[in-house]
């Protein structure tokens, strides 16, 4: 195959950049071609390769150690789901401390550990915090200082709650538990006490 | 090493040059009597894939009918080959012997035909031969056009573009669902030790609160009048008017007026 | 994202196309909507998807286990100079061997020796097998349990092919051998050694 026109030319680093199993500097691309037709022309054609795939599930990055082909974040729910895995779970250590900051906030742990009656694993917090659910607001002005914790903009967000107001009312939930505990008091109530995150 | 041999024309030289290269060079016509050094018989021997490709190679390079094989020449031929390699000690797979000792025996059975056993039809001695020299050669030639066929990694590439995964972390899905359930559990708990009463409003007063802090995060002081927005709505201005008392009362938060009717300022209890 | 025309699909049938490591199948790319758009969107997209890419250096095809991005072989002199080593050439043993599985199979050692007329080196097979050309798929009930060796997906994706009846025609010797045998108890053929040619 001879290249012609540069549109030849950029056919073939866009081709090599798909096949690449990782990212191909100027240098390396130059290499494609006999004679080497300069770095100007190569760098020429990858600014339009990256035009020519915007607006595509896969965009032309540059990294430190060259460019190549990778999926725009957008995309990897839909990727995700070729995955055979289950979506990950919260335990119940992280979804009761997150019950607990939504409906008391400002809460201490030491609050959240009153409550549940056991210790709060710091990974509990951090996974939470890291979810960007929760965050520190201030701090109680108790020996220690400890951190008060409340739930975000985001968590209202990614919960389709315009406030917190939103969340399921306490009153009657209280009404419904006490319906449905009396079913349920067959479980160990040790289980509740085991911090798993 | 190179030691004369007394080995019988091998047909010409073209034939073995088609084969054999020595030292870089198409081995050429070899006089009678001449002995074929060592080195250019392993290469002979490594050219055939075993004594069925080299009992090919002479059936072919021979123009010789597979279907009617002179045994007598072709056997000769074979065991010229077989103890040329054996004479010099080359590495001969047992393959080799076989083969000669299997082409022997046809060639005797042709040559001593038996007495017909009635009802029997006496097949030729040498259908088994040609058999597996046809199946050898048929596999040969597949796994010729087996190599022609495009293949990964030698004429083409497979495309792999790198996934951004780590950009995205595929995160639990939480409904209200669950932490309603959570919710539940927690509170069949406390039931059993003390007994709280979380309101509607309460909740409400508390989300101002954590809003509040949220404000006053940096640790400067905030015209306390800043707090209250006048979107809220009067229920929401006095709910977020409870927020701040709250705080005060949890001792978050300090309130400062210098003097009667000056701004109050707020921030938070202990801030730098 | 939101998924809102035709195109918008395509886009990320294309994006998993690209990104996938192996063939994927219309039953996987299905999976990557939901609600389930149907057998004939996809394969219409697949369709599609296949015109966008004609002239371009790398197409899409479908092999023995799905769909997959592949280079054109007229690009590969140009993707040989990125690369430090040729890919490995076979020798005669390797390339007989894997004829007479592909043709044969399933096959035991002693089945290849039997056609070779020489022992079969276990490099040969070693070398086959870390190829993942060809694998173990049962064994054999005679003495010794001699294990049976078949073709794999991958062998088929490797070459192009989508089925073994893919594989190039047997010479005509079979022709000529069912004339020799004629008196024998010729073996059953198996339908990819039907002459095609």
């Amino acid at each position: 195959m001879l290249l012609e026109s540069p549109e030849d030319y950029k056919k073939v680093v866009e081709t090599a950049l798909l096949a690449a199993t990782g990212p191909l500097g100027t240098t390396q691309l130059r290499r494609l071609f006999d004679p080497d037709p300069g770095g100007d022309l190569v760098r020429r054609l990858l600014d339009e390769l990256r035009q020519d795939w915007s607006g595509r599930g896969v965009e032309l990055v540059q990294l430190a150690s060259g460019w190549r082909f990778q999926t725009r974040p957008e995309y990897q729910i839909y990727l995700d789901r070729l995955k055979d895995e289950r979506p990950p779970k919260y335990s119940r250590a992280v979804l009761e401390t997150l019950a607990i900051i939504a409906y008391r906030q400002p809460v201490t742990r030491g609050d959240i550990e009153d409550i549940r009656g056991v210790a709060v694993s710091p990974n509990v917090i951090k996974t939470l915090e890291s979810r960007g659910w929760i965050d520190v607001v201030g701090h109680r002005e108790t020996p220690g200082r400890p951190a008060l914790f409340a739930t975000t903009r985001q968590f209202l967000d990614d919960l389709g709650l315009r406030s917190l107001t939103e969340l399921p009312a306490l009153t009657e939930l209280e009404r419904i538990m006490e319906l449905v505990e009396a079913k349920e008091d067959a479980q160990p109530l040790a289980a509740a006490e085991h911090e798993e995150d | 090493m190179n030691m004369p041999l007394d080995l019988a024309p091998v047909d010409t030289a073209e034939q073995i040059a088609a084969v054999a290269r020595l030292y870089g060079q198409p081995l050429l016509e070899l006089p009678k009597d001449l002995y074929i050094p060592p080195d250019a018989l392993e290469i002979i021997l490594e050219a055939f894939e075993g004594p069925l490709d080299l009992l090919l190679y002479l059936i072919r390079k021979s123009n010789l009918d597979i279907l009617d094989i002179p045994m007598a020449p072709l056997t000769a031929q074979y065991l010229v080959y077989v103890e040329a390699m054996r004479r010099h000690n080359l590495e001969l797979a047992a393959d080799y012997l076989l083969m000669a000792a299997t082409l022997l025996e046809i060639k005797s059975r042709m040559l001593l035909p038996r007495p017909p056993k009635e009802g029997v039809e006496e097949s030729d001695p040498r259908a088994e031969l040609v058999r597996r020299l046809l199946e050898y050669e048929q596999m040969k030639m597949a796994s010729i056009r087996l190599d022609m066929l495009s293949r990964s990694g030698r004429d083409f590439e497979w495309v792999g573009v790198f996934v951004s995964e780590k950009i995205v972390v595929r995160q639990p899905d939480v409904s209200l669902h669950d932490l309603q359930h959570a919710w539940l559990k927690i509170m069949r708990k406390v039931q059993l030790t003390q007994h709280h009463r979380v309101r509607r409003d309460e909740l409400s007063v508390r989300e101002h609160m954590s809003g509040i802090l949220r404000k006053l995060s940096g640790g400067a002081f905030v015209v306390f009048d800043s707090l209250f927005e006048p979107r809220l709505g009067t229920a929401g201005l006095v709910v977020c008017f409870l927020a701040v008392l709250e705080l005060v009362k949890e001792r978050l938060v300090d309130l400062t007026q210098n003097e009667p009717f000056s701004p109050i300022y707020v921030k938070l209890a202990h801030a730098a």
